[in-house]
């Protein structure tokens, strides 16, 4: 067994693992796996069960995406079931009814961003790399962790469920927008909306428990020696997510709570006064305001966002740094520019509202301080650009994988800036161009990000390998798929294509412009074809826990963090001995030194 | 010119006094990220080539010295400041907060959105809109007139997506309101997008200079017709719509608005 | 001397002294009781006097509001003698709490003539 | 290797983790209510003129029982010193005068709850009354005999109700109207049902107003409801502790305490600003 670490934990590696776990009395199937407090299991409980509502996201697209390419044809192979299970009045004959379209829309974006990427990103890997990477033995709240997991799970069970009850799932967008939420089933009390604000509820009552977690384990349960500027960044970015999730989701909850009163008890906060609906007043008492909602909900949306790309950058920097064998160029720089995204996207909401009518002194505000955010987002690109000079490029699937995460991400980010500009955002608002901006952050970014991720860590948390080959061929396909499915989206975006039209845009563009309704039909193919590569990943994620080659080190990818510096997989504690750091995070190729990497807990 | 660039995207032609600003703009800015994207990617090609692991053995612990990089984001943020200060908010200012005076003659025309269709309301010869009250406010009236209101009698109301006209190179400013949920007034030609929200009105204006049929957008969810909410208007010349206008408000005495 | 020595040792090994110093914030939470109880008899009756400004209202209630508010997080919470760890969490949430209601507030109020349709009946 | 810093503070931030979290909860219902608060201000100021007619403002207010919601501010205020009393006891090692301050607390708890659900009812049973001749009138509603009201919330009429349950009369106890010309009679007037406009108890969906007053009182009352139930359990079946882990117990105690220092908080700027603004 080669030994690479020098701490006593290192030099029993795997065995030490076995004897550890063997002094724990052994726990039930239900303690262990379903009810345990054990910060990697809960991680794990995150991580598979965001992976797989991330595949029900991606099973919604799909339908919506024939939809799109092929308006008003059966669905292949699934158009039968969506009828027997949603009704005629969704599917009738196999065909996505508009209602249909539009529940599927607003649950793709929901189910996208709130129970995949945000609990994989920050449930899963937050939860299961961070204690380890700070040398703590567990979260500072273990059972609030578990209760976390539990409200994240039975929020998905909610939203899942609001598929069935008597008119389905929320059709408003995901981003709920009042009146339409409040009206779409005016008169059904309990309908899909009002599942969906449950929903939320017990959402953002998760992430306000994990970031509480979170916060105080990253404050109080660093080990000795592990100072702020030691942190490796991926912590960091754990930590401004966290103060992300804390502040800006409960002006959301109170939103929703609103909402929900407004859609039970009728009250009117955000319904005007007059309303007619389908040629007959709304008999509410109205003097609400539809536009406080977008403001509530934008507050917590547009730090939502960087919640969802700053873990992966987090992973991302781990993977370069171990990857190119050097130190990430400008940590520091890297490290302020993270804290100073984290403030300024409390004040950028509104750029996503330019259009509901702004005066020019606010929306100058808005945009000013959009374009301000778009600089540190820059400095962390470039940094981690830069960190590739001079280095010694490894390139196994997780460092394809990340490698790839910084173009895709520079495309994603420098199409928000003409959105951005209050001016150029009056022709590209609510069209796909904005659909391409945020898919390409979201898709070939996070995604990438957190796919880096699970073929970095799978080894520590499972002891095997991914398979490589198979990753090779699971990244090059996705790389090139998740290209051809997001980049048309620009093209249609400049031709004036709307975001949720559920005939694909056939109404306006069938006479003037039929190649943007073949662009529909390319990007729904290129979507399928993304869909089949996941399948390799799949079988390898599964597969490789009983075949996959076995790690014979603690630390296999010859990394410098304490999370490698544990027995495999981590006991319940994780570290035999409290660790302690002398140095920062990522001491590679040190002159000097014997081996290219120098790791934290090794003493001078 | 940047239209023309822009063009190669598929961006239909610009037909409003205005556009051609936010064109230049929106050029502009795509400018700066096609020279920091090829730029970065050259860069990343050529890193990531020089920089493997088969050709590059022993990685450089300090890697790039020196301060290229503030540069570049310096450089970045003066081109963005450039771009707010020097387009964006002086283009909003005009093309959005500034509205014509009534020396320049506007038409003004009141939108009113509903699910899932189009309504305009012209003031009509007399130049006054009928009394309004949203209890008035029907699918037949959607703009609420007091049907017993006699300066409503000759007002001009096109209804459920039927096209109506406005004269070409004379400012306009629609009103835009909505009656039920939220829509989204969005001229792709004449590059206006305004939000219809209830509860308010919000005048919008532009200036039309090409003749032309255009279609109206709706470019916010508003249930299921969404996709179908598609409204027209034609861009004509002042004698044509002059004579439009006469005998449509004749036809509005017949308008009962109830 | 500063309640950190509260927190930092629990009263198990710091018999005689630590007794000593909260024995002597006693008298203070009283005090700060009879206060709060005067500021909402204050508030009451201020808001009955009638000003002629409902500004001027508004302010005085809040005023008084915020003193109380005041003597409740730096007295019975502690916030007088607190550790910077939660001074800076508070600051950027007080910052933030001012950035949402201000910015709202400053957003719904710039927009240039809109109108409220109801308002457009001119009787 | 255990948790640490559950009972001794960590020397570099001085702080158990037990405070370090509950005070971050604390800013998370800080924004919580700051979003309510700033909705309440939003509505308000956006507010229409004169859809509340019964008393010409454009929002309803001295609508709520100020004598009662004071002596409501002075029982919160009162758990909040009892509460801090029963921590500074523990701190001093008196375990049984910690039980009767915590006991205290929890009593005023309830009274806060119990007064709360008496001005809910007091609303539900208060009523708008508009007509078609545009008078408005507030009061008390009686159909059928009956006063319907916040313990029977199927009970309560409006006019769709009315219309369609077909009731032709009801009876209207209207309150004396001040700056009206004096003092209105408490006899019971008789409407015709086809006479009215709008008829409906001072209940959410009655008005911004109550939406937002009862929606944020709701919450806060929730509040008080999981603060007192935590706080008894320290007091009863939690306090076992005190004799295995003491410190630990004085910080479960300290936190809880915070806690409620924050929903007496929140009370203080709800009270002005629903009461008597
Ligand atoms: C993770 C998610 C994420 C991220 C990080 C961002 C980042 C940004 N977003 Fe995006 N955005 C969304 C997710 C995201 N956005 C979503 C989901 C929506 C739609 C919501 C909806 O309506 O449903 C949206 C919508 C949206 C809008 C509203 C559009 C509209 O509705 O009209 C705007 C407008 O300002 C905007 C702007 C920006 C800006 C300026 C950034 C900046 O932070 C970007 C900064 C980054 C850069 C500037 C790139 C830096 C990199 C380089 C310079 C290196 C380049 C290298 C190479 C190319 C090799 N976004
Ligand atoms: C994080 C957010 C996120 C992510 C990742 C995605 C991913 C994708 N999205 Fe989505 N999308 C949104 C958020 C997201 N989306 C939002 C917010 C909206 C707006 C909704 C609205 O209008 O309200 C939207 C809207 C939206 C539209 C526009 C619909 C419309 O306006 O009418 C389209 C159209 O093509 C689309 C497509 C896709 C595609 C093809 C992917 C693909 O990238 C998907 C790729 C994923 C996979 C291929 C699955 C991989 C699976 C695994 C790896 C699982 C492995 C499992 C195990 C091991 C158990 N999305
Ligand atoms: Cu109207 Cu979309
Ligand atoms: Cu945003």
């Amino acid at each position: 067994m080669a030994q690479t670490t020098t701490s006593k934990s290192g030099a029993h590696g795997v065995h030490a693992a076995h004897e550890a776990h063997h002094d724990h009395h052994e726990l039930g199937f239900m303690s262990k796996y379903i009810f345990s407090s054990d910060h990697k299991v809960i991680g794990i409980q995150y991580g598979i069960t965001a992976l797989i509502f991330l595949l029900f996201g991606f099973f919604l697209v799909g339908c919506m995406r024939w939809q799109l390419a092929y308006p008003g044809r059966a669905i292949p192979l699934l158009g039968g079931l969506l009828e027997t299970f949603l009704g005629k009045d969704m599917a009738a004959g196999g065909i996505m009814q508009g209602d249909l379209y539009n529940a599927f829309g607003a649950m793709h974006g929901t189910i996208m961003v709130f129970l995949a990427i945000v609990p994989l990103a920050f449930g899963a890997f937050g939860n299961f790399v961070t204690p380890l990477q700070i040398g703590a033995p567990d979260m500072a709240f273990p059972r609030l962790n578990m209760a976390s997991y539990h409200f994240y799970f039975f929020g998905g069970v909610v939203m899942l469920a609001s598929f069935f009850i008597p008119g389905g799932a929320a059709r408003s967008g995901w981003t709920s927008y009042s009146p339409l939420a409040t009206t779409a089933q005016f008169g059904q009390a309990f309908n899909g909306q009002t599942a969906w604000l449950i929903g939320m509820v017990l959402l953002i009552t998760s992430s306000l428990l994990g970031a509480v977690n979170f916060i105080t384990t990253i404050i109080q349960l660093r080990t000795k020696g592990m100072s702020w500027m030691r942190m490796p960044f991926f912590v960091w970015a754990q930590f401004v997510t966290a103060f992300l999730l804390l502040l800006a989701f409960p002006p959301l909850e109170a939103a929703g709570i609103l909402q929900l009163m407004d859609n039970v008890f009728h009250t009117s906060f955000f319904l005007p006064t007059g309303l007619v609906v389908n040629g007959a007043q709304l008999p509410v008492s109205g003097g609400g305001s539809p536009l406080l909602w977008q403001h509530l909900f934008w507050f917590l949306g547009h730090p939502e966002v960087y919640v969802l790309i700053l873990p992966a950058m987090g992973i991302v920097s781990e993977v370069i740094a171990n990857n190119t064998r050097k130190p990430l160029w400008g940590y520091k720089s890297m490290v302020y520019s993270s804290i100073c995204i984290g403030f300024l996207s409390f004040i950028v909401w509104a750029h996503h509202m330019y259009l509901t009518g702004m005066g020019t002194k606010i929306s100058t505000f808005f945009q000013t301080t959009t374009m301000m955010i778009s600089i540190p987002s820059v400095t962390i690109l470039t940094a981690l650009f830069i960190s590739l000079w001079g280095g010694s490029i490894r390139f196994n699937t997780a460092s394809l994988f990340a490698l790839a995460f910084l173009p895709m991400f520079g495309i994603g980010g420098l199409t928000g800036l003409p959105l951005g500009f209050n001016a150029s955002d009056i022709y590209l608002h609510d069209s796909y161009y904005v659909i391409g901006h945020f898919h390409y952050v979201v898709a070939p970014g996070t995604i990438f990000g957190l796919l880096a991720g699970i073929y970095f860590w799978y080894p520590k948390a499972t002891g095997r390998f991914l398979n490589e080959t198979l990753g090779k061929i699971h990244f090059w396909g996705s790389l090139v798929c998740m290209n051809l499915v997001f980049a048309p989206m620009f093209i249609q975006g400049f031709k004036g294509m709307s975001r949720r039209l559920y005939d694909g845009g056939a109404t306006y563009f069938l006479e003037t412009d039929p190649t943007a309704l073949k662009l529909n039909i390319y990007i729904t193919h290129s979507a399928i074809a993304l869909g089949v590569f996941q399948l390799p990943f799949i079988w390898n994620f599964f597969a490789s826990l009983f075949v996959g080659r076995k790690v014979t080190n603690d630390n296999p990818w010859d990394a410098t963090t304490l999370d490698w510096a544990t027995p495999t997989p981590p006991p319940h504690g994780n570290f035999l001995r409290e660790p302690v750091v002398y140095r920062g995070p990522y001491e590679y190729s040190v002159p000097g030194a014997a081996k290219d990497f120098t790791p934290q807990n090794q003493p001078t | 010119m940047m239209t023309k660039l822009l063009q190669i995207f598929g961006m239909p032609d610009v037909a409003s006094a205005h556009g051609a600003g936010l064109d230049d703009l929106l050029g502009y800015v795509h400018l700066l990220m096609l020279l920091l994207f090829v730029g970065w990617l050259a860069y990343f090609f050529v890193a990531i080539a020089k920089f493997r692991q088969s050709a590059n053995g022993k990685a450089d612990y300090l890697g790039v010295k020196g301060h290229m990089s503030s540069y570049l984001e310096i450089g970045v943020a003066l081109v963005e400041g450039v771009l707010l200060i020097g387009f964006a908010i002086p283009l909003w200012a005009r093309a959005v907060d500034r509205l014509p005076t009534a020396a320049e003659n506007p038409v003004e025309i009141q939108v009113m959105a509903m699910q899932f269709s189009w309504n305009a309301h012209f003031a009509g010869p007399d130049g006054k809109w009928g009394l309004q009250d949203t209890r008035f406010a029907s699918s037949g009236n959607p703009f609420g007139v007091d049907p017993n209101n006699a300066e409503g009698k000759d007002d001009v109301a096109t209804l459920s997506n039927e096209e109506f006209l406005l004269p070409v190179n004379r400012p306009v400013i629609a009103k835009v309101s909505s009656m039920d949920v939220i829509h989204c007034f969005k001229l792709l030609e004449m590059r206006v997008t305004q939000d219809c929200v209830p509860g308010m009105s919000i005048p919008v204006h532009f200036t039309p200079t090409k003749l032309g049929k255009y279609s109206i957008t709706c470019a916010q969810l508003c249930g299921n017709g969404h996709s179908k909410m598609r409204g027209y208007f034609r861009v004509v010349a002042k004698d044509e719509f002059d004579k439009w206008y006469a005998e449509k408000s004749k036809a509005g005495a017949g308008t009962s608005f109830e | 001397m500063s309640d950190s020595s509260h927190s930092a040792h629990g009263p198990a090994d710091t018999q005689g002294h630590d007794d000593h110093d909260v024995a002597s914030h006693l008298k203070t939470y009283w005090a700060v009781f009879a206060a709060l109880l005067v500021g909402t008899v204050l508030t009451v009756l201020m808001a009955k006097v009638q000003f002629n400004s409902v500004a001027l209202t508004v302010c005085i209630a809040l005023f008084i509001a915020s003193v109380k508010a005041f003597l409740v997080a730096g007295f019975f919470m502690h916030l007088l003698s607190e550790k910077k760890t939660i001074y800076a969490v508070m600051a950027v949430t007080v910052i933030f709490f001012f950035a949402l209601g201000g910015l709202t507030l400053w957003a719904m109020h710039d927009m240039p003539q809109k109108t409220e349709t109801k308002t457009l009946y001119v009787p | 290797m255990e948790i640490p810093y559950t009972d001794k503070a960590r020397p570099d931030t001085g702080l158990y983790n037990a405070k370090v979290g509950l005070w971050l909860f604390l800013a998370s219902e800080i924004m919580l209510f700051g979003a309510l608060f700033s909705s309440y201000i939003m509505l308000r100021v956006g507010a229409d003129e004169g859809v509340w007619p019964a008393v010409k403002l454009a929002w309803p207010h001295h609508l709520l029982n100020v004598p009662i919601g004071t002596f409501n501010t002075a029982v919160l205020i009162t758990s909040s010193v009892t509460v801090v009393m029963a921590w500074a006891s523990l701190k001093m090692n008196n375990f049984k005068r910690f039980r009767m301050f915590m006991v205290i607390t929890i009593l005023c708890a309830f009274a806060f709850l119990g007064i709360k659900s008496y001005e809910y009812n007091e609303k539900f049973t208060h009523y708008e009354l508009r007509l078609k001749d545009g008078k408005a009138l507030t009061g008390h509603l009686e159909v059928n005999g009956k006063h319907p009201g916040f313990w029977s919330p199927s009970d309560l009429w409006n006019l769709p109700r009315l219309t369609s349950s077909n009731v032709t009369e009801v009876k209207f106890v209207a309150d004396p109207m001040e700056g009206h010309g004096g003092h209105a009679s408490h006899e019971a007037l008789t409407v015709k049902v086809d006479e009215i406009s709008h008829l409906d108890a001072f209940i959410p969906r009655n008005h911004t107003f109550f939406a937002i007053y009862f929606t944020i009182t709701a919450l806060h009352g929730l509040h008080v409801l999981g603060g007192a139930l935590v706080l008894a359990y320290f007091t009863f079946p939690g306090a076992g502790m005190w004799k295995t882990n003491p410190e630990q117990f004085t910080n479960r105690i300290e936190v809880g305490g915070l806690f409620w220092h924050f929903v007496d908080l929140v009370w203080i700027f709800l009270f002005p600003v629903v009461y008597l603004l």
